[in-house]
């Protein structure tokens, strides 16, 4: 352990910011060209864990626990949010047989 | 105290009025409610000092706080005129839609006892936020008026309407709360404006959003286009507190808020207020000619007529304000008893098409006469009311200008030509069809008429007492502008 | 000086007449009518010659008589109060005493007319008016009667309302009189503005003091003059009084005689001091009289109706006044005024008389030979056209002749025209006289049948006023032939003021004055004998209305298609704006702009909601764009 | 050192083929190894217990859901209808964009200060459990309730409702 | 706190009444719950409240005051809901038990001093949101309005949670404290992380009060939810976004406002503008409402515009006045869907004649909406206008009144159909339930707007 953590010493801070808005940005863009809404939650979560890693970097960064400790929640929204969110498309499955957000669209203007 | 029954005595009415649902004793009921308020108003005339330029009465009781926003109200020489006129005004106006059966009466009532409670609040406000309550407060009672009772087209008039004053007044507020963050004791107080020594720049803005308010609920040209559709399609009753009494509200507060706040203001575009003015009353002079429409006739003549008060008061000297306040009165008293002769005529034709009538004098001379004592007065044939005012605010533009006075005063001429044709239109040529049966006034109609034409030719006759009323403080007030607008600072 | 104090008794007596009158017009038999409403005027008359002596007796020749104040603000004080001085109280003279006749002869004139009650009414309220302007102390209570009698006369030309071309004949005359109040009007303020007030008094006395030729004084005399342009029928605003003829007879005489049209002189004649001291508009008054004068006589050589022709004699007489008032010689016109009213007055009721016989037919070429039906129109008309043909030694030849001499003194020019009017009028009164009388009937049988002289009551009066007519010029004889001019001593006292005093043209020459009269008098009697030759004689009668004529008498005929200019260049066009503005710029710029901007909005929310697609991806898309500007902005801000 | 850029290789190449899969599955899958290097960047950051942790609730859990989700459905064909390219490209520049402009906003930042190990204890599971137990307690316990909330709202959704509508 | 406590318990109670079928007791027992949580809120007043639990929540006078608010809307909401969910399905208990939950997220939202508190109470709210905007199960709307409600949510989370990060990273803390200490440290050399995590962050909550341009969501969801989530979530969600936003920016980033005031601005310029504007072409009364709860976020964003000491007070007399309104248009569109089953405009015709109550009630929201005075409405209005112009705001002053003016055209529609159109039509029934709470708010609106000071100055 203690070599791997030794590993990371010297990483500049901006890597892992630049890490974490590139795994971001990803997650946005799969949330923009995909329209299965499945893979859009994926995209979310993407998002979510490359908020957890730059967390987790800054915790360290500041040498404060309470970053991490808020990893936690996000996690623990994660999961609730999963839930809910696969709850919804399987109650929406069963009204249209399809996950594909072009077809609801009839609120519109 | 006594201002504060004055103001919710009608309120209480509209209460009271408003169980009646559809029962028409309430006509009954209101009028004598406004009958009260008449007799209050007379009890505050009889105890009021026309000597004193101060507000009388005055209560003053703490209301918002926060933001410096006091309930205070009272009654100087300029605010009595105007409650006079709008509490002699109602009575008569109820009285006058006696012959009307409208459906859901309870309603129409109470709404139009709460448009005096509104009216009145705005004539005695001496707090800027709580003139602009009543401001608003009486302009939902007559959108309702209008818009239930009103004619074919009420609907999208009506919404014109709203929102072109609501409109004016909104810049209005805006302009009260920025004179309101610059009054040291952050108040609304109109001392605390009058007390203001703001930047000309600043007072020019000023003027403008308090302007477009009045100019609008004038209306002054150009920002009358809904006046006519809302006098035709509103219910008579409607077009006359209209044209009787609110729009005087405009009047009003341009003589009480905006020339006085925004004196630098007025020093700069009142000359381009008082030209808007002038266009008007030729302008709508002009169109009143060819109308057939004879509410929208008389209509465009109020724009004329509102015009030359207007005008009047733009000129800012003793005589052009005097004359505004008379004027207002008079023109209340005509327009109103105009209305209602063209209510009798339409209610029992059916039809306001100036072309599809004639003949009525022959059938009906009572009503030829007061129509025509009403049309008197209102083309200001010396001995009726009509001459007081338009004399004084004539001589108070001349002493402006001669040329403005001269193309104020063809008003003069063509006010009688349009009226005149009116007349001749409605009254004489011989009978028709239509208007062969027509019955002469009875009742209701004869005694309201027979109040008008009094009043009309009393006022004429002899002006003083109510000339007296405003005069000192209209004398004050220009006396306090004059001495802002030339550095003098005098105390008001 | 009992009388003088109560002279608010005197517009008092029409008033309460009128009140009466006016609301018993449905109860009080026609017989109570007619005899409150003469009594009326004569109670006044009764007062004014009791005036009228009082202040002959008095050494004080001016009394001010306060009533209450009127108007009274910070700025403005007029109360309303009385003048008697000679001016006035002659005027009271005349309006009541020929008023009364006019009421009494109405009697007889009305009978049988349904609105017999609202006529006295409408009568007695135009005396009271016209007295208002009479005794008015200050412009503003002259502007009341002065506007007054317009209204009355409205009333009373439209009193056939149901009439179309009545009622607008009525219209018209309100409303042209109105454009010279709005003159008279300004002039007011104009006055108050210079001199801080508008009584008699305090001007004048303050008015002599100033410079001839001032410009203030200019701009109010011009501006009272449009106000006499248009009461007193003067070119441009003269083609109402012809059109008044819409009313009944009596009327006519009242409004031509001795009231309402004589109220542009009378007010000139008041302000006198103003108007002398600036010259300017004293020649623009002379030039318009004259015009007015000849212009109205050349109208009326072709007119056919028996009442048109009195009425354009009336505009012409009218301006013979203003030339008299424009060449100084103010008693003259005030003399003219006074002779005027008698035989103008005497002509329209024989007039009157004539077409009541008729069966209100007015048409001259549908008469003919009533000499012998109606003596008594006749002799008195005969008497009439006499004085205003300026035949000595009847009135109108004195009055006349005064204002002619100083014409003449002022440009010869002025005295040429004057004596080519004189001419004119003579012919065509002599005309009128020849169609109505001489010859045979032209009428149908049936009015032939019913062709009587005029009960007492109509020609009592007749015969009253031709007497006035004949011998009413002895008020004013001139110094040529011996006269002392009583009326010029009298009147003296109103041309008196502080420091200025003013008079008429040094005498001339009196064989150079009788020079003139000899040729105006023989001009006026060849003028005469011309269409004795022409119409009994020669049997010559006014072609029909169709038929074709040369362009000079073509446009006689046609009263120089005034008119129809009138419509052509005000008329049409302000009716035309009228549209205009309505359709136009109203309707369609002003309140297309505001309907505009609703339309805009909802336009704009038909666009704008078209953002709201639907679909989740744009929704998100957007979100980001959102996201991207605002960090752009925080970049570049940071 | 360079074990961090591989990782971070990894982490962007996976998260890549995550989003331009066509299968849903594979999607999944990849989206299993993508959270696997998150882990190892945990560890890396010696937070040993969020590594764990993400170990077990996201790959454990989450993604397991999500495969069972698309199983049930029959959602592992490639059946889904791929929006347009016009559409696609649109995103991915909207998507670069945003990349543009954080990096960008954060471009001028001086802190390019390495992470430095200043407490190595921080991750382990004895230091969390102090700071979530004391500072942390209560966003701790009310978590409890948006954990119930959303297992009521699945249950009542997820379920063949009875009743009509 | 206490109120917390006795939220998260009623709710828990609701669920094992509903596990007892004792359906009959479910609204009794809610509201009488959530009575007693505002009176314990209220009892919590104080003007000295220091920061608990380890600083992670500060019950201060603006927690208390919309704490209290927001229950106080809860319970005239759920009053509204007799018989409403019994229609949709038979798990009543658990949709009062969500309600109760998303209300115990946004205390959390009005009180947390600790930006893990802020998190987790919106997503507590929200989570419990995604789920009641979808319980018509069967109905395609309700189905796509949680689908986009939870989709767009989730993606907005994501941005919140990157915004808490950068700031964290940027400052080392969680706490309002701290991250206020930080800033006052020296304002002028603050981490661009910082104003990069501001900016996401003030993302991701305009996201959750439906500002322009994160608006997208609002009028499909609130079209596409049963009424009355909808009405909860335009009213109580909203005032509790607000209060979370207004806290967060007062509290920390009050001294960086020259960075985020234009951003501010803008928001609210297109928020006004897109929300009126787009208001005015809508035929339905639902609809028209998402609109127009945008341009009200429009003119509540003024109070931040122009920050400063009293500006929570006007955002909570805006919110109160704008959320009692919108309880009454709910209200009588509920009644409306549920016996004429359509909410378009023309259903409106002739209502004025059968419920002349329910015409009037309505009316009074509606002129409260348009900012007409003697309703509360005008007050709010009257509050943000002072507020901007004292900032000298003054184009964004008139551009906003001239948006009110659009403003009436549209909330006056319903009027007109009420009062000016004739129609032959049922009377409505109106449940007693019903009559108290939209006769009480129309009291409550009338009230304020005549004598707004004894709230006017509450905080």
């Amino acid at each position: 352990m203690e070599t791997v953590s030794q590993s990371i010493q010297g990483i500049p801070l901006n890597h892992y910011i630049l890490l974490s808005a590139i795994i971001f940005t990803i997650g946005v863009i799969g949330v923009l060209i995909r329209r299965n809404a499945i893979i859009i939650f994926m995209s979310v979560e993407l998002m979510l864990n490359a908020v957890n890693l730059l967390l987790t970097a800054f915790s360290v960064y500041w040498g404060d626990a309470s970053g991490q400790v808020f990893v936690f929640f996000i996690m623990a929204l994660a999961a609730a949010e999963v839930a809910i969110g696969l709850a919804i498309l399987t109650m929406i499955y069963r009204n249209t047989n399809s996950t594909d957000i072009n077809i609801l669209n009839r609120l519109k203007w | 105290m006594e201002i504060l029954l004055l103001i919710f005595l009608p309120l209480a009415g509209a209460l009271i009025s408003s169980l009646f649902g559809e029962r028409q004793q309430v006509k009954t009921l209101a009028f004598i409610w406004s009958l009260l308020s008449l007799g209050l108003t007379a009890y505050l005339l009889s105890v009021f000092n026309p000597e004193s330029s101060a507000p009388q009465f005055v209560v003053d009781h703490s209301w918002l706080s926060y933001y410096g926003i006091r309930f205070k109200a009272g009654i100087d020489g300029i605010s009595m005129i105007v409650v006079l006129l709008t509490n002699g005004l109602i009575p008569l106006i109820i009285l006058s839609s006696f012959k009307h059966t409208y459906k859901r009466p309870g309603s129409f009532y109470a709404l139009i006892l709460l448009m005096q409670s509104a009216l009145l609040l705005v004539f005695t406000a001496l707090d800027a936020f709580l003139f602009y309550i009543g401001w608003e407060a009486s302009l939902i009672p007559i959108y309702f008026i209008c818009a239930i009772w009103g004619g074919e087209n009420r609907i999208k008039v009506n919404m014109k309407f709203f929102i072109y004053t609501f409109a004016g007044s909104l810049i209005m507020l805006l302009g009260i709360i920025y004179l309101h963050l610059q009054t040291p004791d952050k108040s609304y107080d109109i001392q605390a404006f009058y007390n203001l020594s703001l930047s000309t720049a600043e007072q020019g803005w000023i003027f403008w959003a308090f302007f477009l308010a009045f100019a609008i609920k004038m209306p002054v040209f150009p920002f009358h286009t809904w006046q006519p559709d809302t006098y035709t399609e509103a219910p008579t009753t409607g077009t006359m507190l209209l044209a009787g009494i609110m729009l005087k509200m405009g009047i009003y507060g341009a003589i009480r808020w905006l020339i006085p706040v925004a004196p630098l203001g007025f020093e700069e575009w009142g000359q381009f207020a008082l030209i808007l003015a002038i266009i008007g009353i030729v302008y709508a002079s002009i169109i009143a000619f060819t109308q057939k429409d004879v509410k929208r006739l008389v209509a465009y003549s109020s724009i004329a007529h509102v015009g030359l008060i207007a005008a009047g008061i733009f000129a800012w000297n003793t005589n052009g304000l005097q004359g505004a306040m008379i004027q207002m009165i008079n023109h209340g008293i005509n327009v109103f008893g105009m209305f209602f002769v063209l209510d009798i005529i339409i209610r029992r034709l059916h039809t306001r098409d100036s072309f599809e009538m004639g003949g009525i004098a022959k059938v009906a001379p009572q009503l030829a006469i007061a129509f025509l004592i009403i049309i008197l007065g209102s083309i200001a044939l010396p001995l009726t009311n009509g001459f007081i005012g338009e004399f004084l605010l004539l001589f108070g533009i001349y002493q402006y200008n001669i040329w403005a006075a001269l193309i104020a005063g063809l008003t003069i001429i063509l006010g009688a030509v349009y009226m005149l044709r009116l007349y001749q239109r409605v009254m004489l040529g011989t009978t028709n069809a239509l208007t062969v049966g027509f019955k002469d006034i009875d009742g209701t109609e004869k005694l309201v008429l027979g109040v008008v034409c009094a009043l009309i030719i009393i006022i004429g006759v002899y002006p003083n007492p109510i000339l007296h009323i405003s005069e000192a403080t209209v004398k004050s007030l220009v006396e306090m502008v004059d001495g802002k607008v030339h550095g003098i600072s005098t105390t008001f | 000086m009992l009388l003088i104090n109560l002279v608010w008794l005197v517009p008092l007596f029409p008033l309460v007449g009128f009140l009466i009158n006016g609301l018993g017009r449905n109860v009080l038999p026609k017989g109570v009518i007619g005899f409150i409403g003469s009594l009326s005027i004569l109670l006044s008359f009764i007062v004014s010659i009791g005036i009228f002596t009082e202040l002959n007796a008095s050494d004080i020749k001016s009394f001010y008589i306060p009533l209450f104040d009127w108007i009274h603000t910070a700025a403005v004080k007029v109360p309303f109060a009385f003048q008697i001085d000679p001016l006035s109280s002659i005027m009271l003279l005349i309006v009541t005493g020929i008023g009364f006749l006019i009421h009494v002869y109405s009697i007889g004139y009305m009978k049988l007319d349904n609105g017999f009650g609202k006529y006295f009414s409408y009568l007695n309220l135009f005396i009271f008016f016209m007295l208002l302007l009479i005794l008015g102390s200050n412009y503003v209570v002259m502007f009341i009667g002065w506007e007054g009698v317009g209204l009355c006369s409205y009333l009373l030309i439209g009193f056939w309302f149901t009439n179309p071309s009545f009622a607008t004949a009525a219209k018209k005359a309100f409303v042209m009189n109105r454009i010279g109040d709005l003159g008279f009007l300004i002039a007011i303020f104009i006055i108050f503005a210079t001199f801080g007030s508008v009584e008699f008094g305090d001007v004048f006395m303050q008015a002599a003091k100033m410079e001839s030729g001032n410009t203030t004084l200019l701009w109010i005399t011009m501006l009272l003059f449009v106000g006499a342009i248009g009461k007193s029928a003067q070119i441009p605003l003269f083609t109402w009084l012809p059109d008044a003829m819409a009313g009944p007879t009596p009327v006519s005489a009242l409004i031509h005689a001795a009231t309402m049209v004589t109220g542009g002189v009378y007010m000139i004649i008041r302000s006198n001091i103003l108007f002398t001291l600036s010259p300017v508009t004293l020649h623009l008054v002379a030039v318009i009289g004259i015009i007015t004068a000849i212009l109205a006589a050349a109208i009326a050589v072709s007119q056919t109706d028996i009442k048109k022709v009195l009425a354009y004699s009336t505009v012409s007489q009218l301006g013979y006044m203003f030339l008299g008032l424009g060449v100084g010689a103010y008693t003259g016109a005030l003399f003219h005024v006074i002779t005027h009213a008698f035989f103008k007055a005497l002509l329209f009721l024989c007039a009157g008389s004539v077409i009541h016989a008729m069966s209100n037919e007015q048409d001259m070429r549908k008469m003919g030979g009533l000499k012998k039906k109606l003596p008594i129109t006749f002799v008195t008309m005969m008497a009439g056209t006499l004085a205003i043909s300026g035949i000595p030694p009847f009135s109108g030849f004195f009055s006349k002749d005064e204002i002619l001499a100083h014409a003449y003194e002022q440009s010869p020019l002025l005295w040429v025209i004057g004596v080519i009017t004189a001419l004119l009028t003579s012919f065509y009164m002599f005309r009128m006289l020849y169609l109505t009388f001489y010859k045979g009937f032209r009428g149908t049988q049936e009015q032939e049948h019913h062709l009587h002289e005029s009960p007492a009551t109509m020609t009592i009066p007749l015969v009253i006023l031709a007497i006035l007519a004949v011998f009413g010029g002895l008020i004013g004889i001139p110094e040529v032939f011996g006269g002392h001019h009583w009326l010029a001593g009298f009147l003296a006292p109103i041309f008196e003021h502080p420091g200025l005093v003013i008079v008429a043209e040094t005498p001339m020459n009196h064989s150079t004055e009788l020079i003139l009269m000899a040729v105006s008098v023989g001009g006026a009697i060849i003028a005469a004998l011309y269409a004795y030759s022409r119409y009994v004689k020669g049997s010559h009668i006014p072609a029909v209305d169709g038929s074709s004529r040369d362009l000079l008498s073509k446009l006689s005929y046609n009263k120089f298609y005034v008119d129809e200019v009138y419509e052509f260049i005000i008329g049409r066009p302000l009716n035309a704006l009228s549209s205009f503005f309505y359709k136009i710029i109203d309707k369609g710029a002003i309140d297309g702009f505001v309907n505009g901007l609703g339309k805009a909005t909802s336009e704009g929310s038909k666009v704008l909601r078209l953002l709201q697609s639907g679909n989740v991806g744009f929704y998100i898309f957007m979100m980001i764009t959102g996201i991207v500007a605002l960090l752009v902005y925080g970049f570049y801000n940071i | 050192m360079n074990l961090f850029y591989f990782v971070a290789f990894l982490s962007i190449f996976f998260s890549l083929l995550v989003i331009f899969s066509k299968n849903p599955v594979y999607s999944v899958l990849y989206l299993i190894v993508t959270f696997f290097t998150f882990s190892i960047h945990y560890i890396l950051l010696n937070a040993q217990f969020l590594a764990i942790v993400n170990f077990i609730v996201y790959m454990g859990a989450i993604l397991v859901l999500f495969l069972y989700v698309l199983m049930l459905l029959n959602l592992n064909k490639e059946s889904e209808p791929m929006k347009s390219n016009l559409l696609k490209v649109v995103g991915v520049i909207a998507g670069l964009c945003l990349l543009l402009t954080v990096a960008g906003s954060l471009k001028l930042l001086h802190a390019s200060d390495p992470v430095l190990l200043k407490n190595p204890d921080i991750g382990l599971v004895r230091n969390l459990g102090k700071v979530l137990f004391k500072e942390f307690l209560l966003p701790f316990e009310v978590s409890s309730i948006l954990l119930l909330s959303a297992m009521v709202g699945a249950v009542l959704l997820a379920k063949k409702d009875i009743t009509k509508v | 706190m206490s109120a917390l406590i006795t939220i998260t318990i009623l709710a828990l109670l609701l669920l094992y009444l509903g596990l007892f079928k004792a359906k009959k007791a479910l609204l009794p027992v809610a509201l009488i719950g959530l009575m007693v949580a505002l009176v314990l809120s209220l009892m919590e007043w104080d003007s000295n409240a220091a920061p608990i639990f380890s600083n992670m929540m500060l019950y201060d006078r603006f927690a208390v005051a919309f704490s209290g608010i927001t229950i106080f809307l809860t319970i005239l909401i759920i009053a509204l809901s007799k018989d409403y969910f019994e229609r949709i399905s038979s798990n009543v208990a658990e949709y009062y038990a969500l309600i109760l939950f998303s209300l115990a997220g946004i205390i959390l939202m009005v009180s947390y001093h600790n930006l893990s508190m802020l998190f987790i109470g919106i997503e507590i709210m929200s989570v419990s949101l995604y789920i009641l905007a979808g319980i018509k199960k069967r109905d395609f709307a309700s189905n796509e309005a949680a689908l986009k409600y939870f989709l767009m949510g989730a993606f907005s989370t994501g941005i919140l949670l990157f915004g808490v990060t950068l700031i964290y990273g940027a400052s080392g803390s969680f706490d309002l404290e701290g991250i206020k200490q930080y800033i006052l440290k020296d304002p002028t050399a603050v981490s661009p992380l910082l104003y990069t995590g501001i900016t996401l962050l003030i993302v991701g909550l305009s996201f959750k009060v439906g500002a322009a341009p994160f608006h997208f969501w609002v009028p499909d969801v609130y079209e596409g939810s049963p009424s009355l989530i909808s009405a909860y979530m335009s009213t109580v969600v909203k005032v509790a976004g607000f209060a979370a936003f207004l806290r967060l920016i007062m509290f920390s980033f009050a001294p960086l406002q020259d960075f985020w005031i234009p951003m501010i601005i803008g928001m609210s310029v297109l928020s006004l503008l897109i929300g009126n504007v787009t208001a005015v072409y809508q035929q339905h009364f639902k609809r028209m409402l998402a609109y127009s709860s945008i341009s009200h976020v429009g003119y509540m964003l003024f109070a931040i515009i122009a920050l400063n000491g009293s500006s929570d007070n006007a955002v909570f007399v805006y919110a109160a006045a704008y959320s009692v309104a919108t309880i009454i248009a709910f209200g009588v569109l509920i009644l409306l869907q549920g016996q004429v089953g359509n909410d378009s405009f023309d259903s409106f015709n002739g209502l004025a004649r059968k419920n002349p109550f329910l015409a009037l009630t309505l009316t009074i929201a509606m002129l409260s909406l348009a900012g007409i005075p003697l309703t509360a409405g005008f007050i709010g209005k009257f509050m943000m206008f002072s507020k901007a112009l004292s900032s000298y705001h003054i184009f964004l002053v008139v551009f906003a009144a001239l948006n009110a003016m659009i403003g009436i055209f549209y909330y006056f529609k319903v009027i007109v159909a009420m009062y000016f159109k004739e129609e032959d039509r049922k009377e409505l029934i109106v449940p007693v339930y019903f009559k108290l709470v939209l006769g009480f708010s129309a009291l409550v609106t009338i009230a304020l707007g005549v004598y707004p000071d004894f709230i006017a100055s509450l905080i």
